[in-house]
């Protein structure tokens, strides 16, 4: 099995379906793509109706979609995430928009002990095909509680799936691969990258969710981590918002002589560790870079599995890049508080050296 | 005790003294009076089944073949009442208590006792009797029911104009659940989406040791105002006052005007659970006071008055019990455990990398054991 | 709009009309009577100064000095009012709108900025000011301000026979906070304890771009009858009647009677922070015949009606102003970032060992910088 | 600095102040004296005052301090938490008691965006010694929600500490190390060892806590782990209740010929990750067992940093033992669902033939 996610090449005589968009657009046209596949898909949230988010990504579909499909519901979010399980009962498949990372608390009793377990709870009887869509990440200058990285929270939790789209490619399709999914999904928007463009083709996921077996394709997809960039010395592992930064970093290591692998892992759960050990297995060298505390978070599941797959490839001890464990600072010293480039070079430096 | 608080019996709609003698009153009695001597004797054996059914599943925890036991001992006039005031397009969120509802909706109760013998957290298929799972995690259901009830009213099954085909949805929950916050948030839901869920509250006057005071300090009933939503105190001893006034709850949602807030002010007879020891934090006079208000005897007292309630009857239903109270015990002792690999069944829906690892790596650890046993 | 919801104008307390006539109201004149036309300057001065002040941190947030701002305009009377209500022992917990209350709290506005240039998320010491920090998680803080009321009637500081010692507690937030379920929960813990704390909600119509029919369909007031907490609607661009319900609200509360709401219906002239755009939810037509009702306005047509606003103190009033945007623009340009290693700071208030052993390598990882520099 | 704590034997002549109590016996005398030290320490929970709380932790608490110091609170945790932040901002050091592990989640928010962060917020100016004592784990044939371990999902957020006593004498010192603390403190409560018993000493604590440096010293102290039993071969690594099953796998272990190394961590945070390291480079192996699951679970954070401190002393990957990644399944599998004396011999097993 390989890690990387093929991508037939559009046949030369088909009309192109491919088309330059910013990861904002590109979530947008995938919420679009999913509720005119499907007419039980709804959005819910606060201020997502007729200011189409305090990001825009749900910019023009309350207008085309109206009330009923679009709802702007009231301030609490353990009360969106509840009634979208009722709702769920009847078949509804709610896309919640939560305005911000920091804002997802007051939902996480309704998450990860109603929404995370219903199914289990049932024997299966319920299905609850609810996304919950989460701008996250900081870098945007942003207020208290507006930047944080709540992913390894939510991943220690069995019953939810967690994804995070590094490109305007992949916002598009896992969007609609997570809508598709029966199960919740956690879907973690990196906010300082909407704005970054990308080429997508949006020809192919369309295609494997009409398919037959659409959903099983979909969610077996949105497992999977991706090749980013190939390297010989070094593996670089990422996602969301930190994978454009290991590509620079790789840019530079490349300079110096240093043949960088990034990995971009898509998925937190499961984590595609199956990926990560094949590529150490020939690197032999690990370095995991993310937003969120290092301590407790991703980055440390990653670096046991790792080590419990490859002990004996590895050189070095899997190295790791992320937040310090204070509260995410004031803006003017996020830029401190975040990997930054030279972190980055500087754990790939010492995972060499080690 | 304030008067006026969470424990007042002022305002509590009535349609049965607690001598058995039926009083009327203007606004439910159109909703009881289609209940024929038949009916009552149905709720009659409804209680009475229950309440056997009830101290049989007591009497299997204390021989430990249960875990625990939640018993609904007082509750049954508000539960029985309520419940046959359902119809099949409804749907019901239970807490953990509704062991009476169940009945109404043709869950078999012995089933229920999977869930406390630990075999499994689900114990029916919500679908298939419009009655979700239990949830023991407090007020969370209230949400659940309102995000139904809104899905009822979308699939334009609300004021459709043909009454058989509306529906409307029931969350019941305890005094104590009113203090949680997302009880508060459903009702701020269902009322700015006029959602048809009825919220039925049996205040029991009890959350395990705490009095309903700790909660409120005007009645439970009050609660809904606040949020625009229309509210009744009931009799909560009193099945024929719980039916009509559930029936007329049920109608006003169905029919498309929102939601409703129903206080059942009952009593908890037994215990929490049997877990629990009442002796620690309530007196025996006061269960002595209501064990004078039992919801049953007042129904056996209006019906034997009437002369409706013959021996047959009794006997027949006497036979019911002890023929349910024998399968209850021989099906639960006859339970046993599935294979141990199910535990990693249905987690999601569809395979996920790190429960097929485990699920994997559980087989193979297991089968080393089984091959050691058969190299013995 | 539904007539009796929470946009509806009914019941609202007036003491001045929006031209500025003083109208009589039996139940709070005597809140109202110690007011003098000296007192009323002041307030009309507040107003003029925050506003003025608010519109040049607007400009200063357009200029990129600030990383974002949240104007209070056209909830001046609502905070003024309210905050002159207050006296030493009082305590407010703040969302994150009330700079108006922050005034009368003697914070100083320019230190408020700090917050909003990324310097840190806390800008002045709660306990100087009885002032707590801003809450942006909204509600939170509604339950902190309920735990305060508490702990001040723990310590005898209510009802205590000596009314100058007796303090209470006022927690802001808007109507969009009502439906978060620590709100509610707020009012559960106020009402059973009989907490000295006034839940002031600002209702400015808006909870971003939602209007308040999409938290309530009733008047957000009626929300507090529902916990047994008396409420009171206030015409919240009333700067008179905001004081007088607050004074009156409080007294009630120091005095031992326990909680009361407050909804001051009030309009956000501006944007809800400078990254809104409230152009894409609402039209022009609703804001002109907002503007039309302009709080401070109101007071000026009132003062200026009684000869009580001269020229002169307009102009000393237009100086300070003017000095405090100078001062305003030379301390926030000034503003430099402290050590980056403050960012560790005050995570725990004993050292933890994760915090300092990552100040540790982030001081070595800095200072190898420093190192590669000096060799330059 | 060693990992051990220090226990100085009392003066022969001295009176005895070594008395046997249950774990929970020995908590209710730690809050007992705590309070009898503190008038500003007062209990909130539900059910703690004549019941005595539902394991009777608080038993008689309530009949001795009044309705005032120990309070029966509403149904809600989001309020207890958020009620508590208040009171604390007047001095008071509220332990909550949550009624059992499922049942913290409505508080999720109060605790990680209020309680964990108001110090840091306010620039160190308020300080909220509050401490959160959760009956966690399983083992009692519980029915659902009551049996799970959440530690990991408080464990990423800073500026809370988490402590988790496996015996009667920490928990005696630990709880009231905890509430002399002056940051907030997760208290896990092994409820399976509710009823263990064992000698506890009460003098220790009290000299220390009644000193002037009291506070510093005690949470010092708690963030310490303990040698629970000395040996060479292979370092386990266990908290709360844990610790007797790794004390049990050891003496089976020795009977083998494998000298096993038994650490009780007491702290998840802070992880006293130094401890376990030095143990690490004279064993060379590690087992971490607890049981919640593996996956995103503390022993996922005490891998990557024994990895990455210890590295070239590794003769294999720190393996993990743990729950599974499904929700806590029905009483009658808890026995095959938890970490299990066979389990934990197996991973000592594969650790060394590894
Ligand atoms: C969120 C939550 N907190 C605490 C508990 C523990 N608990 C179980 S039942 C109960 C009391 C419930 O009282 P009430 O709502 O009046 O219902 P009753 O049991 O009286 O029917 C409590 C505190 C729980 N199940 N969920
Ligand atoms: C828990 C939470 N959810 C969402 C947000 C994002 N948010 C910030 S302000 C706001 C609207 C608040 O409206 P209201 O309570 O009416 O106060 P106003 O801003 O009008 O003063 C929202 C949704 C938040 N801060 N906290
Ligand atoms: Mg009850
Ligand atoms: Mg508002």
């Amino acid at each position: 099995m390989t890690a990387t996610i093929e991508r037939p090449a559009t046949t030369a005589s088909a009309p192109s379906t491919t088309t330059t968009l910013t990861m904002a657009g590109a979530i947008n046209a995938g919420l679009r793509a999913a509720m005119d596949r499907d007419p039980k898909v709804l959005l819910m949230g606060e201020d997502i109706g007729a200011l189409g988010g305090v990001f825009r990504v749900t910019d023009g579909l309350h207008k085309d979609f109206g009330d009923d499909r679009v709802m702007d519901t009231p301030l609490a979010e353990s009360g969106i995430v509840g009634t979208a399980i009722g709702m769920a009962m009847r078949g509804y498949r709610s896309v919640i928009e939560i305005q911000f990372d920091g804002f997802i608390f007051p939902a996480y009793d309704q998450i990860t002990t109603q929404l995370a377990k219903m199914h289990y709870r049932s024997q299966g009887q319920i299905t609850l095909p609810i996304v919950i869509r989460v701008p996250f990440a900081g870098g945007i200058g942003a207020v208290e509680h507006h930047s944080e990285s709540p992913e390894a929270l939510f991943a220690h939790t069995a019953g939810l799936r967690i994804v995070s789209p590094a490109t305007p490619q992949d916002a598009y399709d896992l969007i609609q691969q997570s809508i598709a999914c029966p199960d919740p999904v956690m879907f973690f928007e990196p906010k300082a990258r909407y704005w970054d463009k990308g080429e997508v083709d949006t020809a192919r996921v369309s295609a494997q969710l009409d398919a037959a077996d659409g959903q099983s394709a979909g969610t077996a997809e949105m497992a999977k981590a991706r090749v980013a960039r190939e390297g010989a010395d070094v593996t670089l592992v990422a996602y969301g918002p930190t994978v454009r930064l290991a590509l620079q970093a790789a840019e530079v290591a490349a300079k110096d002589g240093t043949d960088v692998e990034v990995i971009d892992l898509r998925s937190i759960s499961p984590l595609d560790s199956g990926a990560v050990v094949a590529s150490a297995k020939r690197t032999g060298r690990v370095v995991v870079v993310h937003e969120a505390p290092t301590s407790f978070g991703s980055g440390a599941e990653l670096s046991a599995r790792v080590t419990e797959q490859a002990f004996f490839h590895l050189h070095a001890p899997v190295l790791r890049v992320g937040g310090f464990h204070t509260p995410y600072p004031g803006a003017t010293y996020e830029h401190d508080y975040l990997p930054s480039l030279d972190r980055v070079l500087d754990a790939v430096d010492r995972v060499i050296q080690h | 005790m304030d008067v006026g608080g969470p424990l007042s019996e002022e305002g509590l709609v009535q349609l049965l003294t607690p001598a058995g003698e039926r009083i009327g009153n203007e606004q439910f009695d159109p909703f009881a009076a289609h209940l024929s001597a038949h009916d009552l004797r149905a709720f009659w054996r409804d209680m009475t089944v229950l309440r056997s059914w009830d101290l049989e599943a007591t009497s299997l925890q204390r021989q430990g073949e249960l875990g625990l036991w939640v018993q609904s001992l007082g509750q049954e006039a508000a539960q029985i009442g309520s419940g046959h005031a359902l119809r099949e397009p409804d749907f019901v969120f239970p807490s953990y208590r509704e062991h009476g509802v169940a009945l109404t909706r043709d869950v078999d109760l012995v089933e229920i006792l999977r869930i406390f013998r630990g075999l499994q957290h689900g114990a029916w298929n919500p679908a298939d009797h419009g009655f979700h799972l239990y949830s023991l995690v407090i007020g969370t259901h209230a949400l659940h029911a309102t995000g139904y009830a809104m899905a009822l009213d979308r699939d334009g099954l609300v004021a459709s104009g043909d009454p058989d085909k509306d529906g409307a949805v029931v969350a019941y929950f305890g005094d104590g659940a009113t203090s949680q916050g997302d009880v508060s948030e459903a009702m701020v839901f269902a009322a700015v989406n006029n959602a048809p869920v009825v919220f039925f509250v049996q205040n029991n006057q009890f959350a395990i040791s705490e009095p309903a005071t700790r909660q409120s300090r005007v009645p439970i009933a009050d609660r809904g105002k606040g949020f625009g939503i229309p509210s009744v105190r009931v009799d909560g001893n009193d099945v024929i006052a719980c039916h009509a006034v559930t029936r007329w709850a049920l109608e006003h949602a169905r029919s498309g005007q929102g939601p409703v807030l129903i206080e059942a002010f009952t009593y908890r007879m037994g215990a929490h659970t049997t877990s629990d020891d009442p002796t620690r934090y309530r007196s025996k006079a006061q269960d002595e006071h209501w064990r004078e208000r039992d919801p049953i005897a007042r129904l056996d007292a209006h019906l034997t008055r009437s002369g409706e309630l013959d021996e047959q009857f009794r006997a027949q239903v006497a036979a019911e019990c002890k023929a349910l109270g024998e399968r209850t015990r021989t099906t639960v002792r006859g339970w046993t455990k599935p294979p141990t690999t199910t535990m990693f069944d249905h987690v999601y829906a569809l395979p996920h990398a790190t429960v097929e690892a485990e699920r994997a790596w559980f087989e193979r650890y297991e089968s080393s054991f089984a091959d050691v046993e058969a190299t013995r």
